[in-house]
């Protein structure tokens, strides 16, 4: 039941979120902000028009206007490979210096870094990469991004490194906070005496009591990913499904940007569930 | 007898820290060198050429050297960081009073209800600065919009839009404690839902709310970061058409790194630098005070592992120990 | 007889009542409590003993039946003055000492909540008048008054716990397992002071506890419970020379006693609940072997039990 | 009779905030092959602590052993490695818990849980393990083990969990069971059956079992011999008749005293053991128990006893046994009970140190 409730409201959200560019007007004259809502029942009906009709309709770009699903395929498998590849490489960080390697001396100081990195907000470590990125660039003439829309390979894999910063820090601290707690439950001291070793401990035992958790906040995950993906899409100039919600105000495009990004989002948690069933029934055996 | 084990380092510098921000929200514009509107003219000082942009510490005038137009890049951090420090604080104040107090209540109540709930688990699930892209953008480059008018929509909009994810914690932590046995007591003696909430419930939280009321303000500052990325700034951007340049009105810092977010391929980097790396020594500051006030507060924590985890906390917790009355 | 405090008729308390996991954790339990008593009542765990306590002291609402309090009814519509009423009537202790008082209030807050509550002293002076002599009621002293509930062991907590429901003067204290979590040497002197109390002031208790010697001890009369229903009433003594139904007798072979001796020759009885082949048209209900002696049976089993009673 | 357990002045102290506990302040007992020893006492004693010594199962940065030796088949446990001692873990010393709630996990079927130490200490292929394992849990009662087998501690009731966890406990035959408080979680006729169940599956494994609990009723049913602790030391210590019917320490007296028994009927007040036990963090000059001890002599608050041997198994720890201590009597209630045993010398005889 709550899953249905929930999948509406996400639904009104995003429809009163891509029509709010075109209801909100400013009054030049006494300086206030007024939502016109008048016009939001033109706006869906001619959505609905459009999508009746089979297509996705517009979008302006630039000077010409050109059809959504003629451009959207290519740019929506773009942003999902960046985002899956983000939220999936903050899974197996998170995993392994979260829990399986966490006790080592070289992993202890690896964690103390996460947990530096983990205080300063995403954007300012965006940033810095960007600018680390052109370092890089200048010193050593390797073109590790490429700013221009269609950079190809050169144009993806730095902002997946990007786009996986936020999730991985999360993921990191959520499991070494659990991996703590967990470890500190009475059926790990009965697996202790019964003289099992930590490797197993932490396979058999503490991982199947974790995962539970993982897939709790697997949506606050993602969506925190999505978050820095629109910025690193439009730092880095990424060809991506962002494209259409930044290049201009119609509710079209919008509308459609954020609905593919939703269905991305579904796309790579699912994904991600299938991965953690997976490593379950491979690793872990019932 | 109670040793303090390791000095709690994170929450001294903090406090330092804070302190040293706060009093530069106060007295910041009144110490600026400059105006806001003088700019350096190209002059001759001896034997060097002294232009715009000036990089810093090559004039005693300019300290820190000044953007491409010649505006004085300290005087701008003087006037801006006032802005920062306030809406940040403005909005924390505000979404963390309205979410405390309508938490504290409904997780008293016995059920709580679904659709809540599920509005809740929706509302984290969309990135809370798109919605904010999305209210600003329109009006952000409004030429004539009166920037003060602009700061007041920012802060009721972002609290109001991140209120829901402090009604979800605290409800959860409230939850958790009115089912606790002295909170049955508490209504056996005939104590009201109020205080339940004000005497029994409340106080078990003070700590934690002021830690999170910390970290809400990281997190406001974050947002302002991430919008000024995409050229909002709070309180207004004025676009110049001919050199595409953004720039903020209030000087506001995140505005500042948003809008030298050019100067990355030139070699005048530093203007974006200087005010990225100020913004970093912001949050670094709250986040220390947050953390040092955790070590502080943490009386006492659950059993310790039966595994090496890697993860034993560093900082002995103090635990509170009251004034030994004999 | 002393006249009846409390009167529980028929009372009935099922957990998500309709749905397949329904639960009848309270399932038809009738009985008195007289004034200046204290009622013990023992049974394994899941058998309903402490939910009929708390449904007793409204903190469940019973899905049926009544609980007469000096004649009143307990549930049924109240208006907050006559719920007021009935908080300072009726108070509980809790069993474990470390979760039932705010880590975060001083002693003399806690003891002191009931005061505030309901107005009991006019001014500050007089409050902590009461507060000290409650302290001093239930063996602590002065000082302890602004320490915090950490700096005490379990047996002190407890009496936190008992200074803080006398603070509003009530007449029926329901002790729901109040020792079970103390030392052997701690529950004596708890089991010690609750008795002195119930000397001094006229209290009624209905002492909830699996720990069958220590209930007896104290207990004037025992219940025992069975999945949700009272299964035998007796009073203390009656009740361990001539147990009548067999889940009592069960119960009572099972207690080890500290005694080497007996424990080498003991057999223990089992119980089987389907050795009672009742019928369908059979009554089973409460009914009295002796005076105060009433077991739930049929009227087959009734003939057999008052024949062995001797 | 072998000897399988020799603790030689065991100290063990933990590092808390507060400053450092020493929980176990030198301790010394034998155990020997088939015997059921009961430790007695209170929460605090230490009990708990000395048991999971025994098995180095107490994480060590808060936990430390500061003192004497543990000697296990004659091998001293206390300098092995955490690599060592998880061969000895579940095969040789196995372990049951107070919470058969929580001890279990969740996650995993039961039947696995068993086979897991099966496939550790005796590698056995997993079919093998399973057909193991489904006879240990006919072994320790649970009807219909080829189901039970599958399915997970949460559709095991509290007696059937505690009853799993025994047949984890036995499965790879150890010599010794430790029992951390077995029955306290259970109703009283689930208890009964357990101690049953504990006692025949001694008889056909031969396995010592070390039984943690604070409740005397169950120590006179299960225990061969009885170790009374106190503040991290063991105060009295004897076969069970001479523990319960010739008790010689005031603290043991106590103990006795404070359990209301079924059979008296008269109302007078229980001797309770008035205080509370001793912070450990800076343990009292001399006897521990005397502040409490309504028998103690001047020189209890100066010096700690010696033990002193009333009979070949029986030890005491107080100064009431120095020839020229006053004669005492012991409370109402226990010497209601008391009764002469053969096997007591005339007089006690000081111990010298070590014992």
């Amino acid at each position: 039941m709550r899953i249905i409730q929930q999948a509406i409201f996400i639904f009104l959200l995003i429809i009163l979120l891509a029509a709010i560019p075109s209801i909100l007007i400013v009054n030049p004259y006494e300086l206030n902000i007024y939502l016109d809502f008048s016009q939001l029942g033109h706006l869906y009906g001619q959505f609905m028009k459009e999508l009746a009709s089979g297509s996705l309709g517009t979008y302006q770009l630039g000077d010409q206007v050109r059809f959504i699903s003629a451009d959207i395929k290519s740019n929506f498998l773009i942003s999902l490979f960046t985002l899956l590849i983000g939220v999936l490489s903050a899974v197996v960080i998170g995993l392994l210096f979260g829990i399986f390697l966490s006790r080592f001396i070289v992993t202890r100081f690896f964690n103390m870094l996460l947990n530096i990195l983990s205080t300063i907000p995403d954007f300012i470590l965006i940033v810095f990469s960007l600018v680390l990125a052109i370092k890089i660039y200048e010193v050593s003439g390797v073109r590790v991004i490429s700013l221009r829309p269609d950079g190809g390979a050169l144009n993806i894999w730095y902002p997946m490194v990007l786009t996986a910063i936020a999730p991985t820090l999360y993921m990191f601290k959520l499991l070494a906070v659990q991996y703590y707690q967990t470890s500190g439950e009475d059926y790990i001291r009965t697996a202790v005496s019964k003289g099992m070793r930590v490797n197993y401990i932490n396979f058999q035992h503490v991982y199947k009591n974790i995962e539970p958790f993982i897939i709790a906040d697997l949506t606050k995950v993602v969506s925190l990913a999505i978050g820095n993906l629109f910025i690193i899409e439009y730092l880095l100039n990424v060809p991506g499904i962002t494209k259409f919600i930044f290049q201009s105000n119609q509710f079209q495009p919008i509308t459609i940007g954020l609905f593919s990004m939703l269905l991305i989002s579904l796309i790579v948690y699912f994904s991600i569930r299938l991965v953690l069933y997976i490593f379950k029934r491979g690793f872990i055996y019932e | 007898m109670n040793r303090l084990f390791s000095i709690n380092y994170s929450l001294y510098t903090g406090i330092l820290l804070t302190a040293i921000l706060i009093f530069l929200a106060i007295f910041g514009p009144s110490m600026a060198p400059h105006t806001l509107t003088e700019t350096l003219r190209t002059s001759y000082e001896n034997g060097t050429i002294l232009a715009p942009p000036l990089p810093p510490f090559t004039s005693k005038e300019f300290l820190l050297g000044t953007d491409r137009s010649g505006y004085d890049i300290l005087s701008m951090i003087l006037y801006g960081i006032r802005y920062t420090l306030f809406i940040s604080f403005a909005v924390t104040l505000i979404k963390m009073t309205t979410g405390s107090l309508i938490g504290l209540y409904v997780g008293t109540w016995k059920k709580t209800p679904q659709l809540l709930e599920a509005f809740e688990n929706a509302w984290s699930y969309v990135p809370l600065f798109l919605i904010l892209y999305f209210f600003l953008g329109p009006i952000t480059f409004a030429e004539n919009a009166d920037p003060n008018v602009l700061v007041f929509y920012f802060i009721i909009v972002a609290s109001i839009v991140s209120i829901p994810s402090i009604v979800s914690s605290v409800r959860k932590k409230s939850k958790e404690i009115s089912t606790s046995t002295f909170i049955e007591a508490a209504r056996l003696l005939g104590a009201n839902r109020h205080r339940l909430v004000w005497r029994h419930i409340f106080p078990q939280l003070k700590e934690s709310l002021l830690v999170m009321f910390i970290l809400e303000i990281v997190q406001v500052i974050a947002l302002m970061g991430q919008l000024a990325l995409m050229n909002i700034f709070i309180g207004g951007t004025i676009y110049r058409r001919d050199s595409q340049i953004y720039l903020s009105i209030t000087k506001e810092i995140s505005g500042l790194v948003g809008a030298a977010r050019g100067n990355i391929y030139s070699d005048t980097t530093y203007i974006l630098y200087i005010p990225l790396i100020l913004l970093l020594i912001i949050t670094s500051s709250f986040s220390l005070l947050a953390n040092g006030l955790k070590n502080r507060f943490q009386s006492t924590y659950q059993r310790t592992p039966w595994v090496k985890t890697g993860f034993e906390p560093r900082v002995r917790p103090v635990r509170k120990v009251m004034k030994k009355s004999e | 007889m002393a006249e009846k405090l409390l009167e529980i008729k028929h009372l009935k308390q099922y957990f998500n009542i309709g749905r397949p996991n329904q639960v009848k954790a309270v399932d038809d339990v009738t009985f008195d409590i007289y004034k200046g008593e204290t009622l013990g009542l023992v049974g394994e765990s899941g058998c309903g003993k402490s939910t009929t306590g708390r449904t007793i002291i409204r903190l469940y609402d019973a899905t049926g039946g009544q609980v007469l309090f000096n004649g009143e009814n307990v549930h049924g519509r109240k208006s907050k003055a006559e719920l007021k009423k009935f908080n300072r009537k009726m108070q509980m202790i809790f069993q474990d000492p470390y979760a039932s008082l705010n880590p975060r209030m001083t002693v003399a807050d806690i003891i002191a909540e009931g005061i505030d509550i309901h107005g009991l002293a006019k001014s500050k002076k007089e409050r902590m008048e009461r507060v000290y002599e409650l302290l001093e009621t239930v063996g602590l002293n002065k000082e302890h008054a602004n320490r915090y509930p950490h700096e005490f062991s379990g047996g002190q907590r407890q009496r936190i716990g008992i200074a803080r429901a006398l603070a509003v003067e009530p007449e029926f204290i329901i002790a729901d397992e109040p020792i079970s979590a103390l030392d052997v040497s701690i529950q004596a002197q708890v089991v010690n002071l609750m008795k002195r109390l119930q000397r001094e002031k006229g209290l009624t208790y209905l002492f909830i506890a699996h720990d069958l010697s220590m209930v007896k001890y104290i207990s004037d009369r025992i219940g025992v419970m069975y999945f949700g229903k009272l299964v035998e009433l007796a009073p203390a003594d009656d009740l361990y020379q001539n147990a009548m139904h067999p889940y009592t007798k069960s119960l009572l072979s099972a207690i080890p006693l500290p005694d080497p001796e007996s424990e080498r020759t003991r057999r223990r009885i089992m119980y089987d609940p389907s050795s009672h082949h009742y019928e369908e048209n059979e009554k089973v209900e409460m009914r009295e072997i002796a005076p105060g002696h009433l077991v739930y049976c049929s009227e087959k089993e009734f003939e057999q039990y008052k024949a062995q009673y001797k | 009779m072998e000897k399988i357990l020799e603790v030689k002045d065991l100290k063990v102290s933990f590092h808390v905030y507060g400053g450092e506990v020493q929980a176990v302040r030198g301790v010394s007992f034998d155990l020997f092959k088939g015997e059921t020893l009961a430790i007695v006492g209170e929460s605090g004693s230490g009990k708990s602590v000395l048991n999971q010594t025994i098995m180095k199962l107490i994480p060590m940065p808060p936990g430390k052993i500061t003192g004497g030796q543990i000697l296990f088949h004659g091998e001293d446990i206390v300098h092995k490695s955490d690599k060592e001692m998880e061969k000895i873990r579940g095969k040789d010393i196995s372990m049951i818990f107070q919470d058969p709630m929580t001890s279990l996990n969740p996650t995993m079927k039961v039947g696995h849980q068993i086979m897991e130490v099966l496939h550790k200490h005796q590698n056995m292929k997993s079919s093998q393990a399973k057909e193991r394992a489904i006879e240990l849990l006919r072994l320790v009662g649970i009807p219909m083990p080829e189901k039970r087998v599958n399915q997970y501690p949460h559709e095991f009731s509290g007696g059937m969990r505690q009853r799993a966890m025994i047949a984890i406990a036995l499965a790879a035959n150890p010599s010794l069971l430790i029992a951390d408080e077995p029955t306290t979680a259970l109703d009283v006729t689930i208890q009964a059956q357990i101690l049953e169940l504990m006692k025949d599956l001694q008889k056909k494994m031969d396995t010592s079992i070390i039984f943690i609990t604070h409740d005397l009723g169950v120590v006179a049913n299960v225990a061969d011999r009885v170790a009374v602790m106190y503040a991290g030391q063991i105060v009295e210590i004897g076969t069970v008749d001479e523990i319960f019917y010739d008790p010689r320490h005031p603290y043991t007296w106590g103990l006795l005293a404070s359990m209301p028994s079924l059979d008296s009927d008269h109302k007078a007040e229980l001797a309770a053991i008035p205080g509370t036990p001793p912070d450990l963090t800076n343990p009292p000059k001399g006897d521990a128990f005397a502040p409490r001890n309504q028998y103690a002599l001047a020189i209890d608050f100066e010096q700690e006893p010696p033990m002193f041997q009333v009979s070949e198994t029986h030890f005491a720890k107080t100064w009431l046994l120095h020839p020229d201590a006053p004669k005492v009597e012991p409370p109402e209630a226990v010497k209601l009970k008391m009764r002469k045993l053969s096997s007591t010398f005339e007089k006690p005889i000081l111990v010298k140190e070590g014992k």
